[in-house]
């Protein structure tokens, strides 16, 4: 057990750190909020440079093999950035799925085109009707010679609007809601039948409602065992809530900052507001809340990536809770204790709070996994280990 | 003691149910159900309706308009306007600075401007705030120039809702910097066709826009605009803050807000089951159920009481409407946002308004729900933050 | 639509709150908790002279006439008081039944010696494993002649060690936990195979558990229409629960102005702490939590005596989940601001803390009423009246 | 950064909950799971066979009985030990003089008293709090007048832990009545033997008797069981507090008491169903699950940041554990309490106690759910209250 960071993760730290401290100040972010796209390519290539978009892939499919920790590092960071490039989207979603099930074909030309910028991706595989439930799936895929046929509509497609390349979830046995018989498929953004509405969320990033009519893939589109893909999400999930949970906190300790800063320099009745005790105990509220979530994000990524299903189920079920409650607190006192000022688009803390609200609606909210986990039985084992 | 409603009472009811039931253009009633925005055009209709009908302004004396009836069922009334649900009578007209000049204002302004006002012939809107004076409102610097028979105005308002769309606007400048604090503050109506006045949209995190920055630069003010005395408005403002904290606590709107989203609950599916299936919900939804019954009950103490406090003086305890009313209100757009769920993802500010026919993303009716759950915390920062009610309660109830 | 006292209700407040004043300060009442009885017969004959052992009973059978707000006012008198005499079971839970369901005959022969103070009563109805279900009834009645024989256990029985008569529910037909077939006795305390055994409760009130092994008793001794009891324990425990709210609200105001008043004069770091702003935010925490339930205390007492069903079980759920909040968030903020000597028997505030805590535990707490209300689809209905 | 405990850790851990497996005494054991009180007798007997094994003392030096264990294995210790549950070693003598003797004691003390502590030969008690220096301990007003070689001690203490089984009480002292408030303070050990020494007991509201009232009255002390320098006593005291924090989490004892919940809940029945089948049940406990977790992991972050800081500077973070600790500790019993629901009423002080064998009315593991809620309402007042704690995080972390 050990908290410090390697030389190297302090490297990586100190230099993501750097990137989003000299080009991702409100003002920077605004324009490039208001961007077609949504997000800034200049800044995709330099994540590139950086490194950071191949970062979890193995060294030998041309990435830097990179662990759960450097993911935390890097997610924290882009957090406190409010970064709007599609990261959680080709890397940790996308990528995810290449990573765990890609074949090495796959994964040999598609990992050096996204850890070099060239190629974004993004996982389609919600839909509407499914809600928070990973395992129902409407979309069919039939088999046609060779290849396949997919129909159907994915809902809020995570950057689906700008992604050169789609992983699409298909139904190709059993039930809407089996969690057998689903495989997933490699598609390319501009397959014959494939329509896209793009817009943007509550939270400023973008996402993409995503039609299928009838659209064609070969044999080689088909990603890890047939059937098998919501196996594969749910892991790719699981740490994703990982990495949302490490963002949540970047941008929970951007908001403290930001809280505390302006309560030192607003003055009302001729003094420092953080001069009333309630203000300055309901920072701490927010402080302690955002320290019981960053201890949360370090469990959610040890177990993240554990074999045992039933106990990452729990770890994750859990993480997703304590992000949820404290981003809502940190979010809804930070704006409180701002007044007035906190409620308008000119100051950020009301962008982290939108963001951290979005985080905690992604994947079931904090109400959704406390069921869960309570369905597992919780934490706590009622038997005493030998 | 009498705890129930008389059957006089049950029937005064019923009659302006009806009159809602049948008066209210259903285009928005279908917006303030679906928490859209009403426009303009559609609130000074509505507003003319009700004049019409005399309820437009009912606390106010029957010589100007009102309807003389008591508080209890102007509660009644208020309660089933946002039951309706219906938009209320702009409140800067009506329950602030009508009030002002009916008891301070001088006869001329009260023909001038207050048959306009009930009418919503004027838009008013109100200034009072500024960037260095929000809690801490005496510390404004908003100055008027006496100048002959003119006042010469300069500096700068903010908060100012709805001023996109005002006519005229009732503000606190000061007229005597030598004097303390409160005590150099005059009360001014301006027409905002004045020129040197520039009105500067504030969007707030939702994208919406409700408020404004209001600059002055030296903008002429006919002396005869001044109500009551110079130097007196901190006296009138207090006074128009206590009026504000009526109906502060939103009861009916809460209650239509549940009802809605029991409805929506009903049709939301989580897996196999409605999310009013879950009991789990349903009991978050029955805890804020029993805060608002609890505080329907409270405000209708407050309001029976009026009848003991002095003339203008405030209950106190009126300050608990505005904590609990906010937290509820903040806790039932929470609710609706839970049921929307994942739906709510996606920015569709376009979705309700005017001349805008494409489909929604995902279900129409789920296109507010993150909005207004962002848009509402601001009900526990406006008109006093929670803070400020709870340092009011500390000081004049539990005497600290 | 009146929240003024009549001229009568203020005579009986002020008759009631100058009662306790002057004979129930915290001295006093150490003195009588240590009584053998854990009350005071004196006192009692004094509540007797007041009339408010009387108060609820009909005016032809020797009693006042009084209603529910008169129950509300006299129960918020002894709340704040935190007086230890069997009110609640001599005169709201036994009377209550009597009250309702008691023959001409008992009720002429009972009413004035209660009313008189000459003879206690008590409700032996719940049983251990019954928990909050009024319905569930093992104890049995046989019939025997012309009389009937009882056998059975009842636990928590209040003040049933002190009562002269007991009123006992037992099942005369159908399941244990039946709506149907059960029936209420009159049972004298000192009948042959009655055993009880008493003991303090948490609070410093008194209760029994109590056997019965073929107690025998008459025809006569029935109350009510055989195997209609629980219908009747439902009437009698929704009124209670109204009166408990009342008694909470007295514990919470004078709860309320202890706090403030230690507060104000308790000093460190030189000045009295109650300048602290958050010392003072948490007292009016205390006093937004007591209005509320005050307010709903005057809901459940207008709403308890409603025929309406349905309406009477969710108003008094929802007012027992909102004096079970109150009370714990008043109790426990209470002793927190109190610090150290919130903590000791030596001081009042601890034993109004613990008073809440039983009032919450008595005829279902908080969650449990909570879910009763969700159950019954809440206070607000979905569709629109006309 | 490495988040799993190493093999090795997961051996010692296994070494460690073998040990008490086989070494706790099973009466010891169930006393503490059922929240009961141990007894003088059961505590002491406890802490010689951990003394006997080498792990009475595990923070302290080698040389004074310590294992020279790291942070981590401490932790790890502590951890078994509450989830045992076994008592921990009595905290006046190992955590809070002990170490304050082996910083600051001469050779003879420790020679004297820390083999004695230990093994639990000598109890010994904290002689802080007054009744006017609570928050603010730098108030007290106990005075140690120099005469001769010896001090004349005079003066009142209270919360007292246990006073009523000490030996010892460590006291701190007004030996400088001119200095500055925490100048003219000294560090002072008494035998309780010592005449003039008076005893009360202080009964919680919960009928216990955990805590005393000391009083002193010309009690003579030789001068020889001065700590450290006179007038030094604010800096040792400091010290001493600061030790206090490590495991005031107490996420072991929380972890055993949601352990023993739930098997409650598994017999505990409400209607057909046992309370651990009601959804909403399971849900609050898994959400202070949830919170316990996060605290853990806290707990094991500033566990491992120990070796980064100051030596004897305790981590401002720490405040945190107190908090949540303590918010935890309280949840805990409040769920227990709910389990148990009507069979908590009757008070029965009895059960449990030695000597008495009469059946509890209702289950005997009913009887100490409500004095403990009662009870636990402590720990977010002991040690520096919460709201100190608040104070301590705006002041050294947030830097207000």
């Amino acid at each position: 057990m050990d908290f410090d960071l390697t030389d190297e993760q302090r490297l990586l730290k100190d230099s993501v750190d750097r990137l989003v401290a000299d080009r991702y100040d409100f003002e920077a972010r605004n324009a490039i909020r208001k961007q077609p796209e949504g997000f800034s390519r200049e800044l995709w290539a330099q994540y590139a440079e950086l490194g950071i978009l191949g970062l979890p892939f193995a060294e030998e499919d041309g990435g830097f093999g990179g662990g759960a920790v450097e993911t935390m590092i890097v997610m924290e960071a882009l957090g406190r950035a409010l970064a709007l490039e599609p990261y959680v989207a080709t890397v940790i979603l996308a990528g995810g799925v290449l990573r765990r099930a890609g074949s090495a074909a796959q994964r040999q030309e598609l990992v050096p085109q996204i850890a070099g910028g060239e190629r974004l991706l993004a996982l389609a595989h919600g839909e509407r009707q499914a809600r928070y439930n990973l395992a129902d799936v409407a979309t069919t895929a039939q088999k046609d010679g060779d290849g396949w046929v997919l129909h159907g509509t994915k809902s809020t497609v995570l950057h689906g609007d700008a992604a050169d390349t789609l992983i699409v979830s298909a139904r190709v046995s059993g039930g809407q809601q089996d969690a057998d018989g689903v495989t997933l498929f490699l598609v390319p953004a501009d397959a014959a039948g494939l329509s896209r509405r793009g817009y943007p969320t509550q939270d400023a990033q973008r996402a993409a409602d995503i039609t299928l009519a009838n659209v064609r893939v070969g044999a080689d589109a088909v990603i890890g065992a047939p059937g098998q893909g919501i196996e594969v999400v749910r892991r790719v999930v699981d740490e994703t809530i990982a990495a949302l949970c490490a963002e949540a906190v970047g941008a929970m300790e951007a908001t403290l900052h930001l809280t505390v800063d302006y309560l030192k320099t607003r003055t009302q009745f001729g003094r420092p507001i953080g001069n009333f005790q309630t203000l300055q105990h309901q920072s701490v509220d927010i402080f302690v809340a955002l320290e019981q979530a960053r201890s949360m994000t370090m469990y959610a990524t040890m177990m993240a990536r554990s074999d045992d299903a039933a106990e990452r189920a729990r770890a994750v079920a859990a993480a997703k809770v304590q992000i949820g409650r404290s981003g809502r607190l940190a979010g809804q006192k930070a704006i409180q204790l701002h007044g007035g000022v906190g409620m308008t688009q000119e100051y950020k803390v009301g962008h982290y709070f939108k963001r951290l609200t979005i985080i905690d609606l992604m994947f079931g909210d904090a109400d959704h996994h406390l069921a869960i986990l309570a369905q597992l039985g919780g934490l706590i084992a009622t038997e005493k280990a030998a | 003691m009498e705890l129930s409603f008389t059957a006089d009472e049950q029937a005064f009811r019923a009659e302006v149910r009806e009159f809602f039931r049948t008066s209210l253009p259903e285009p928005i009633r279908k917006k303030l159900e679906s928490g859209h925005h009403t426009t303009k055009e559609e609130l000074v209709a509505w507003q003319r309706i009700l004049n019409k009908k005399g309820w437009a302004v009912p606390h106010w004396p029957v010589e100007w308009g009102g309807t003389g009836w008591d508080p209890v069922r102007q509660y009644i009334f208020r309660e089933e306007l946002m039951m309706a649900p219906a938009p209320e009578p702009l409140a800067f007209n009506v329950s602030m600075c009508g009030p002002v000049i009916i008891a301070f204002g001088n006869e001329e302004q009260k023909k001038r401007f207050l048959p306009r006002m009930a009418n919503l012939d004027d838009w008013w809107c109100q200034g009072f705030s500024e960037p260095g004076a929000g809690s801490d409102l005496a510390s404004l610097k908003t100055t008027a120039k006496r100048d002959g028979d003119t006042y010469v105005v300069n500096g700068q308002k903010t908060w100012t809702t709805l001023a996109q769309h005002a006519d005229w606007i009732f503000c606190l400048v000061r007229t005597n910097s030598g004097a303390k604090q409160q005590e150099g503050i005059s009360f001014l109506l301006i027409d905002m066709k004045t020129p040197g006045i520039t009105v500067r949209p504030i969007i707030t995190i939702e994208g919406g826009h409700e408020v404004n920055e209001v600059f002055f630069d030296d903008v002429r003010v006919p002396a005869e605009n001044l109500v009551g005395q110079e130097n007196r408005g901190w006296d009138y403002a207090k006074f128009l803050l206590g009026n504000e904290r009526v109906g502060i606590a939103r009861v009916g709107a809460s209650k239509e807000r549940i009802r809605r989203i029991k409805q929506l609950a009903s049709v939301q599916r989580d897996g196999d089951a409605r999310i009013i299936d879950n009991p789990r919900f349903r009991e978050k939804l029955a805890a804020v159920e029993v805060e608002l019954k609890a505080l329907e009950m409270t405000q209708m103490r407050v309001v029976a009481n009026i009848k003991n406090l002095e003339k203008g003086k405030p209950d106190p305890a009126s300050s608990i409407l505005k904590i609990k009313g906010s937290e509820i209100q903040q806790a039932t757009t929470e609710l609706l946002l839970e049921v929307v769920g994942p739906d709510a993802i996606a920015y569709q500010p376009e979705q309700g308004e005017a001349g805008w026919n494409e489909p929604a993303v995902g279900p129409d009716w789920a296109t507010t729900a993150a909005p207004n759950y962002f848009n509402y915390r601001k009900v526990s920062i406006y008109g006093g933050s929670n803070e400020i009610q709870k340092n009011i309660i500390a000081k004049a109830i539990l005497g600290f």
